[in-house]
């Protein structure tokens, strides 16, 4: 199989998720532009188990087996926080997030 | 062109074409939907690269779980059916700087490997990637292991109103 | 014989086992269910004890106008009820009857069937938040709640015969099977066939649909041939379940004259196991939503680790 | 199931549950086939009201006692010559006597109030109509009711005895044994059938407690 197919869809993936990591603002679309950006990650992880000769073989998968926990570990306490802030303000928009102590101490 | 290859390219494009649609869409929920259409797709690639089980633990996972988690999270905040105008900032910066990834990774690995063959791996691996979890990185897998505990406690801790209440409380 | 015609067989075998099973299941709830509340259920179609009253009630179904909702999402509506039967369609396709009886055998089988259950939950939310209705809306939020929180527990009871057998074929773990393992699995088996029955939204766990609250959950809105695929994705969740509680922890084909009855046993096992979900069904009522996730998070959970442990223990012991 | 007080033991409430269903299960259901077979209905069954007409004066009492008013009823006066006396009597010809079933509800009080017995309940209820005004009765209907009217059920043997039976008996038996015959009668009937018994002449037989269909 001419693997450079698999290669190139990983970076096009990679690609949509800086745009979308970028110009979304809703907090929750930003975590799955992040999801896009991981899986491409993945897909080249795993592709690279084809293609490049490796001292262990199937250390891709091990390794793409391992950025799946780590996503869904930080799916689960980036939704938490979204979900706390979103009890907080009302918002999930990440412009609209006010950095300044003050009000967070009125606020929490 | 083997079947592989087609098999590779056709998935590839729905991968690549409902990501697009993920991050272009105007309609929150479709989006998420869109998502799992994307990750689908690439558990179809990793069949194909001969990574069975990878693609069931990312159905399993992401498809099963991940996506419908932030689904949940969708319908929770807010989920109007139809377009919502306020999700996007202006597009051309995002843009540039997608394209310029994007165009970079594609050209380093084109020029990288070309149109060259490999031979297919063959199917079946879960003995093998068991063996190597547990034989050579297995301290990573406990790392990992305390890490999602960590997460777990962390995530539980965040969303129960009344574990943060009293430690406001006693601040 | 040629690969296509072998290919065709099973694809066949398949399909109509996938029609077959769940309408025999489906008559089964509808006549058992009525003398176990004192009636006799449905007795003029097909003029034999109503034996063909689903068969009926799909011409029925067929005739029903389509509705769409005004404000519904059409095209997630539409899709909704064909996400729902899908995954069961491929679980099936990995399910033994006997040995050497299956229409495609997988290494890792049980994987398999387990991530692509896991898929219902996306029908569930979809068909949710499609519909534009609030209760559909509310069913779905609890489906998915406790979709995903039995998934947990089901995944862990089937890791814990999955270790025992050493396998995760789904074949090569009947072909591990041993009867003793009926008493050393047995948390996990009632673990898996209590989590299976929350995972196929059966009645006592079947808050998301809850009739008298949710008028009928997700499913609301649907009409006619949508609602029929939902009906239907429901039976042949209960197949599914029944088959892979049959498969993982009572032994699939085990029994006398297992070489040549090996397909009897497993579809005895099926129905006896399918007779006690609806014998839950109408023994039980609904279990509250606070309730139901304690009984997963608290119950379910700690005694499938507890299972793990166990049999872990009994098999670095052997 | 064991909160307050005396613990059971876990899960015998479950499988309780399961034991109630299962029994229920092997018995035989008591589903009547109704189109099939007909339901065997209890004596006094309200289906349909009949009208005897020539019990009836035209005294108007059910059609003003009916709380719904769905009675209708028409008259005229007729001269009526009785050979020997001395003028011409006057009597009440029923023209019209409908009642309307869409309104009814079945309360019977017309039934109790009439005097002369000329209204009478019959267990048939099959008269579901597809048009809603043809289920106003008019008085050859509700006539023609009267052949499904079933004979009055049979006294409670442990009942006690109508007015007019117990003066009889009185009479019968003379002065003075009047307060032994009320006493002791209860006891007499226990022994013996009502048919047999002296006391209640006009007992109906015993068929009659089926109604006639």
């Amino acid at each position: 199989m001419h693997v450079v197919i698999p290669y190139v869809v990983g970076a096009l993936l990679f690609a949509l998720g800086v745009y979308g990591v970028l110009r979304r603002r809703n907090a929750i679309l930003v975590l799955m532009a992040v999801e896009l950006m991981l899986n491409a990650v993945n897909l080249i992880l795993v592709t690279a188990d084809v293609s490049v000769r490796a001292v262990l073989p199937g250390t891709g998968g091990v390794f793409a087996l391992f950025v799946i926990v780590l996503a869904a570990a930080e799916v689960g306490v980036g939704l938490a926080i979204v979900l706390q802030f979103y009890r907080m303000r009302r918002i999930v928009v990440v412009d609209e997030v006010r950095l300044d102590t003050d009000e967070e101490r009125v606020a929490g | 062109m083997t079947v592989a290859d087609v098999l590779l390219l056709a998935l590839g494009a729905i991968a690549v074409g409902s990501g697009a649609l993920v991050v272009t869409s105007t309609h929150l929920v479709r989006s998420g939907f869109y998502l799992v259409v994307s990750l689908g797709a690439i558990a179809g690639l990793y069949l194909v690269l001969g990574a069975e089980l990878v693609a069931w633990v990312q159905v399993l996972v992401y498809v099963g779980a991940v996506v419908v988690l932030l689904l949940f999270a969708v319908m929770l905040t807010r989920a109007p059916i139809g377009p919502s105008a306020d999700l996007d900032r202006p597009a051309l910066p995002a843009a540039v700087i997608g394209a310029g990834v994007g165009l970079g990774l594609t050209a380093l690995f084109v020029d990288a490997f070309r149109w060259t063959r490999f031979p297919s791996p063959d199917p079946g691996t879960a003995e093998r990637l068991g063996e190597q979890i547990f034989g050579a990185w297995v301290l990573p897998f406990e790392v990992l292991s305390i890490l999602l505990l960590s997460a777990l406690v962390g995530a539980i801790v965040l969303s129960r109103p009344d574990i943060g209440a009293r430690k406001a409380e006693d601040a | 014989m040629p690969l296509w015609l072998d290919l065709l067989i099973r694809v066949a075998a398949v399909m109509a086992g996938f029609l077959v099973l769940p309408l025999v299941i489906g008559q089964a709830e509808h006549k058992v269910m009525a003398h176990m509340q004192g009636r006799v259920g449905p007795m003029y179609a097909g003029a034999f004890h109503g034996w063909a009253q689903l068969i009926a009630d799909g011409v029925k179904f067929v005739q029903k106008e389509d509705i769409t909702p005004r404000d519904a999402d059409r095209t997630v509506f539409r899709l909704a009820p064909i996400v729902a039967l899908f995954p069961y369609l491929v679980v099936i396709l990995t399910i033994p009857l006997g040995p050497g009886l299956v229409a495609q055998s997988l290494d890792i089988g049980l994987f398999l069937v387990l991530a692509v259950l896991g898929i219902g939950v996306v029908a569930v939310l979809m068909s949710a938040w499609a519909s534009a209705n609030k209760y559909s809306l509310l069913g779905g939020v609890r489906g998915a709640a406790q979709l995903l929180a039995y998934e947990l527990p089901l995944v862990l009871a089937a890791a814990s015969v999955a270790m025992a057998a050493g396998t995760l074929s789904l074949p090569g773990i009947v072909e591990a099977w041993r009867p003793w393992w009926l008493i050393w699995q047995a948390p996990a088996a009632f673990i898996f066939f209590i989590a299976g029955l929350a995972e196929i939204r059966r009645p006592p766990f079947d808050m998301p649909i809850a009739d008298s609250e949710l008028v009928f959950g997700y499913m609301t809105e649907y009409t006619g041939l949508r609602f029929a695929f939902f009906l239907l994705a429901e039976y042949v969740g209960i197949v599914v379940i029944a088959a892979l509680t049959t498969v993982l922890f009572l032994g699939g084909w085990h029994g006398p004259f297992e070489e040549q009855l090996g397909w009897l046993w497993t579809l005895l096992k099926i129905f006896a196991l399918s007779f006690v979900i609806i014998w839950f069904r109408v023994s039980y009522p609904r279990l509250r939503e606070d309730q139901l996730q304690r009984l997963c998070w608290l119950i379910l959970v700690p005694l499938a680790l507890a299972q793990l442990v166990l049999t872990a223990a009994v098999k670095s012991l052997l | 199931m064991s909160e307050n007080g005396d613990r059971i033991a876990p899960g015998k409430g479950l499988l309780d549950g399961l034991a109630v269903t299962f029994k229920t299960m092997t018995r035989r259901s008591t589903t009547q086939q109704y189109p099939d077979v007909e339901p065997d209905l209890p004596p006094r069954s309200r289906g349909v009201i009949a009208l005897l007409e020539e019990n009836c004066t035209v005294c108007m009492l059910c059609a003003r006692e009916c709380p719904d008013w769905c009675i209708y009823i028409d008259s005229h006066k007729e001269e009526v010559v009785v050979p020997g006396a001395a003028r011409a009597r006057q009597r009440n010809v029923l023209d019209k006597f409908d009642i309307d079933f869409s309104l009814c509800m079945y309360c019977g009080i017309c039934i109790e109030v009439c005097p002369f017995d000329a209204l009478h309940w019959t267990p048939e209820f099959e008269y579901a109509e597809t048009d809603v005004l043809s289920l106003l009765h008019d008085k050859d209907r509700l006539g023609d009711w009267m052949r499904t009217v079933p004979p009055p059920p049979a006294h409670d043997v442990l009942g006690e005895p109508s007015k007019e039976e117990a003066t009889a008996a009185r009479k019968a038996a003379g002065p003075g044994a009047a307060t032994a015959a009320k006493t002791a009668r209860p006891a007499g009937v226990r022994a013996t059938p009502p048919t047999s018994d002296p006391g209640s002449p006009s007992a109906p037989p015993a068929s009659a407690k089926e109604p006639e269909r």
